[in-house]
């Protein structure tokens, strides 16, 4: 029986099919993420004027807004490939959660550090229990719970199964979290100024730089997970070569 | 479920068993915490409803962590797995014990340690209020973290790293509820949020709790 | 009333260990998983008490009819004989307490809390638990360890009136519990083999 | 080259340094694992294939 | 005793050990703190010295709890207790391994929970010296606490009752330092005594300890 | 190099279990301890080990002779099976950890986590620890619980081995551990009476 088959985005959650793809698209998203966040940070810190307000601090935009827009999406990614592997069973996306884990935590501690570093000049402390900077950290311990119920548990399924339970809850919880902390505290962060809305607030002279290092940053964030993801499927098959072996003695 | 609730309720009472353990957990705090900030009073009342709400946080976590971790080590939890009352019910009833034990002592005992911790006098209904509509979350929560941890050794403390997030809003909005209240400003809209909390909590985290021990069992 | 099993295959960390396992077991019968150390009788029935899930074949059973007793007992360590037993009976809708521990030479230790039992008198309340399930298949692993022989004997018969009574047994053990009637079934040549690995996906998983 | 960042050297430089060694050290952390664990899954392949 | 010492040091960073779990506890309490009491930096910096010290103690705490009880439930301890190495030994080592694994990471964590407390600049000097001076006597006052509760089910939090009133002077002077270091006081004497307490524990409580880890394995 | 014990008597839990037992063990002699269920072997052998007081009687034996292994193992669970065997032979400045593997059949197993054994490998494990103990008396109760009928022979000739190198066993069991030449000893006959409280002094203690 032949059947016409439609290419679906499942396929890719065949090992050997993810394995051949990322082959060659990895190397390709690796160096478009380098380059792209070479050039938008080079051409930030250096050829990007100062603000009159905030003078030559501004150019930690470059790194803290792109670094936050991944740690944020990160999670997000991480609870949707929870959610297929819950549903599903695929094995490729648990893989992926578990390899976008410590990069979320990675982009989650630069964002809180650049932050950090420009509260001091600007609202005179390192720390101020703002409600974005309140729920980024707590974001950050979302993430360490994540990856230390990942690497607690021996058994690759249970610890898949689990720590997909923990990011759907543990979801919910963030934007609860969220809530609570903008009810708790009206806070001192900057709104969101790259909206689309009238009056935008930002002059090309940063927006452009900005997005070529968030388009990077992106890029960066992918090639990680694609990365990790190719590891943590070489480690399974191992362990599977390794179980075998055993048998045979 | 009824028979595991009186054997719950009854091993916690035995010695050793962990009731009232909470409690003087709760106690200690409020003597510490004077102990290492100092004894002005203005201070403490500032911080006494953060403080108070932190500290029954606490006790509830640090008696959870073998909710669970106890009867799988001694084979109990794989025949109540087998056994004809399904496993979301015994989670339900486990949380519901170790709120009895743990979070019902901490309400009537927090008064008290109010005074301790000079805690402003219009205060105090709120207190008991907050922590009435706060404390069973705080058990159904913890029940979904220990069921997560229940197979490892030592999951005590990974329990605490992954619990203590999720109690995030609970702590916001009750410490909140209690500091404007100390404060006569009105405070039923984080009191209202508080019980959504615990509504939704008691809802939907058995059925997460029971899968993640279904999954732990195997 | 009857247990079949088919085809059965069963695995341990990730790791196959025992299949082609198929059985039978109708009311009144008992079975005897014999086996050395380390080649799954642990696992097969965890597997068949629903505790793991298989990894292929299928096992056909009625609904909530075994009573499953491991290696641990299951035991709360403050609680009393009696009260333990309580408990369980509570838990299964059954009463019938007075009985099981007149049947397992309990009587004397009837209040003493469990953990102030030798390790073979906490053994005899661990199997004491079992007729208080009221189920119908007692899935046993290694259920006389740790007992004297008049325990032992004691045992055989308790087993006897359960499978008198209509019920069945399908037991792990090293030595041998008494029971003569029991067939016997030796999981040596059911041990899985290794499947060559045959490209990634195969591999994988 | 290097641009005159006047009052804020010190915090802009550091938010940069900081940010780009915690990049480096993730990306790295990545490469090596992944060359490590290439290595070994190449190590038991070659012995499969010896015994097959 | 080396081998007990690598052995204990190892369980720890295996996984599930609780190796950075007491560190992950400190971090929380630093963040629920402020959620509790509420994001005003002035109130956040007067109550930061204790409210840190207060941290350090309960995250030492919650990781001692089966300092030896993994061992007793193993079977472990009555094989050490019959090794031809003295208990008093084995206590000095499992608290020292306790500290590897525990305190000094507080240490070493504490100034930058200190940013999130909003500590005064002058006090973090005095932070990190109290920490070092006071954690070890946190860990050995915990083995002697640890020791007398081992045989016990859910001894963990009858443990804390007993350990945290032993440690009240060691968080006071510990807190007192730091205090006084934030408003530029001198902050000497609280040191030294400080110091007294970790020599003092550190060559007696073995002793104790051992007593009751044998008095509990008959 | 010889243990006499005379006219021991000890207690549980405070209630006396057995008096009057006098036993000797000479270099060479291995000694089983029989009685059913709840006689009180467990806490004579915990007796002899130091590891509770006695209620009367002495005990003669050189010091750091023993090595002890009861009902639980002292295994840790994440910890291969040659870290387990690697650091109690530190702890009792030994070594000849190789050699305890393979003779108790291990040498496949020697680089699992001993959470991952079965039953009767994790038994065997807890075995092959008294080899790297260098003592010269081995105290064991129960030991071949849960061990197939290969391994217990194995047991035996380890067992041989250790006697034959001027070693001595005592050991509690209730199944037959094909240790012919061993002495057997009943304890049923030393189980303690109870006496009459006479005077408040005496009722009291
Ligand atoms: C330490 C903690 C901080 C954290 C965790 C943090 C977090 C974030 C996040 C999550 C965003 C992206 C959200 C969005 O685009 O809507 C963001 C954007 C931004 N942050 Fe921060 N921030 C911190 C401190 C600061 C400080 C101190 C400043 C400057 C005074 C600052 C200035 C900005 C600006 C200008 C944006 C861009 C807003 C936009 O254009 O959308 N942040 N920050
Ligand atoms: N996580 C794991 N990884 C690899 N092997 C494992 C794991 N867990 C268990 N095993 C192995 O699985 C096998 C089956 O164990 P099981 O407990 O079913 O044996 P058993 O037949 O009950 O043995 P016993 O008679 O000793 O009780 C053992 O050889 C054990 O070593
Ligand atoms: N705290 C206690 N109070 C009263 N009796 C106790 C207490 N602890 C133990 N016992 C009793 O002491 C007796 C001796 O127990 P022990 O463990 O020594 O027996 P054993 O000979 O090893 O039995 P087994 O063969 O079952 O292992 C048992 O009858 C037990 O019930
Ligand atoms: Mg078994
Ligand atoms: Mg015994």
């Amino acid at each position: 029986m032949t059947t016409t088959t439609r290419p679906s985005l499942w396929e890719y959650a065949n090992p050997v099919k993810f394995m051949r793809l990322t082959d060659w698209l990895l190397p390709l998203v690796g160096w478009a993420a380098a380059a792209l966040v070479l050039v938008g940070l080079v051409w930030g810190f250096f050829f990007t004027p100062d603000d009159f307000r905030q003078g030559s601090t501004v150019k930690i935009i470059f790194l803290h807004v792109p670094s936050a827009l991944m740690a944020i999406n990160a999670w997000i990614m991480m609870l949707a490939a929870s959610l297929v592997w819950l549903i599903r069973r695929h094995h490729v996306s648990a893989l992926a959660a578990r390899a976008a884990g410590p990069v979320g935590a990675v982009m989650t501690l630069i964002a809180l550090f650049t932050g950090a570093v420009w509260g001091q000049p600007m609202w005179g402390t390192w720390w101020a229990w703002d409600p974005r900077l309140t729920s980024f950290l707590i974001l950050f311990l979302f993430y360490l719970g994540y990856i230390a119920l990942w690497s607690a548990i021996e058994d690759p399924d249970t610890a898949a199964d689990l720590t997909a339970v923990l990011c759907i809850v543990g979801s919910v919880f963030a934007v609860l979290s969220r809530y609570a902390a903008i009810f708790w505290n009206q806070g001192l962060h900057q709104g969101a100024s790259l909206s689309v809305a009238p009056g935008t607030r930002m002059d090309w002279a940063y927006k452009a730089p900005l997005y070529v290092a968030m388009t990077g940053f992106g890029l960066l964030f992918l090639a990680l997970v694609l990365a990790g993801t190719r590891t943590e499927i070489r480690a399974r098959r191992m362990s599977a070569l390794m179980t075998r072996e055993r048998m045979q003695a | 479920m009824i028979a595991l609730l009186t054997r719950d309720l009854r091993l916690a009472i035995r010695a050793g068993g962990g009731f009232g353990l909470g409690l003087a957990f709760f106690l200690i705090l409020a003597v510490l915490v004077p102990l290492g900030v100092g004894p002005e009073g203005r201070v403490l009342a500032l911080i006494a409803p953060g403080i108070l709400w932190v500290g029954a946080l606490l006790a509830c976590l640090l008696s959870l962590d073998r909710m669970f971790a106890l009867d799988f080590e001694d084979g109990s939890l794989d025949l109540l797995a087998t056994a004809p009352i399904p496993l979301e019910g015994v989670v339900a009833i486990k949380a519901l014990a170790h709120w009895l034990t743990t979070g019902l002592p901490l309400v009537l005992a927090a008064p008290v340690l109010g005074i301790l911790l000079n805690l402003p006098g219009p205060a105090y209904g709120w207190l008991v209020l907050s922590l009435l509509l706060g404390t069973p979350a705080l058990s159904v929560i913890g029940a979904f973290g220990a069921a997560l941890t229940v197979g490892l050794k030592r999951g005590g403390l990974l329990m605490s790293l992954l619990v203590l997030p999720l109690y995030v809003p609970t702590l916001v909005f009750g410490a909140e509820a209690v500091s404007r209240g100390a404060q006569g400003l009105p405070a039923a809209t984080p009191l209202l949020l508080l019980a959504g909390i615990t509504a939704g909590s008691a809802a939907l985290l058995p059925f997460a709790a029971a899968h993640a021990l279904r999954i732990n069992l195997r | 009333m009857e247990l079949v099993v088919s085809d059965l295959a069963c695995a341990r960390g990730g790791i196959p260990l025992l299949e082609g396992v198929s059985l039978r077991l109708d009311a009144g019968a008992a079975l005897v998983l014999r086996g050395p150390n380390g080649c799954g009788k642990t696992t097969l029935l965890r597997t068949l008490a629903g505790l793991q899930p298989a990894l292929g074949g299928t096992i056909s059973c009625p609904p909530d009819a075994m009573a499953y007793a491991g290696h641990a007992d299951g035991l709360k360590a403050v609680l009393s004989v009696a009260e333990n037993l309580h408990f369980w009976a509570a838990i299964h809708g059954q009463t019938g307490v007075p009985e099981a521990i007149a049947a397992m030479n309990l009587t004397d230790l009837a209040d003493r809390q469990a953990q102030h039992l030798s390790a073979g008198q906490k053994r005899r309340l661990g199997l004491a638990r079992l007729m208080v399930t009221g189920r119908w298949l007692w899935v046993l692993d290694e259920p006389t360890v740790s007992l004297d022989a008049a325990s032992v004997a004691l045992f055989g018969s308790v087993v006897r009136a359960h499978l008198a009574g209509g019920g069945a047994a399908l037991m792990a053990t090293h030595i041998d519990l008494g029971l003569n009637e029991a067939q016997l079934l030796d999981l040596t040549p059911y041990r899985a083999r290794a499947h060559a690995p045959d490209g990634f996906d195969e591999a994988f998983l | 080259m290097i641009p005159d960042l006047g009052r804020y050297v010190v915090e802009v430089t550091l938010a940069y340094a900081v940010s780009l060694a915690l990049l480096a050290g993730l990306v790295g952390w990545v490469w090596l694992r992944g060359q490590r664990v290439r290595r070994e899954l190449n190590a038991v392949e070659a012995r499969a294939r010896q015994k097959k």
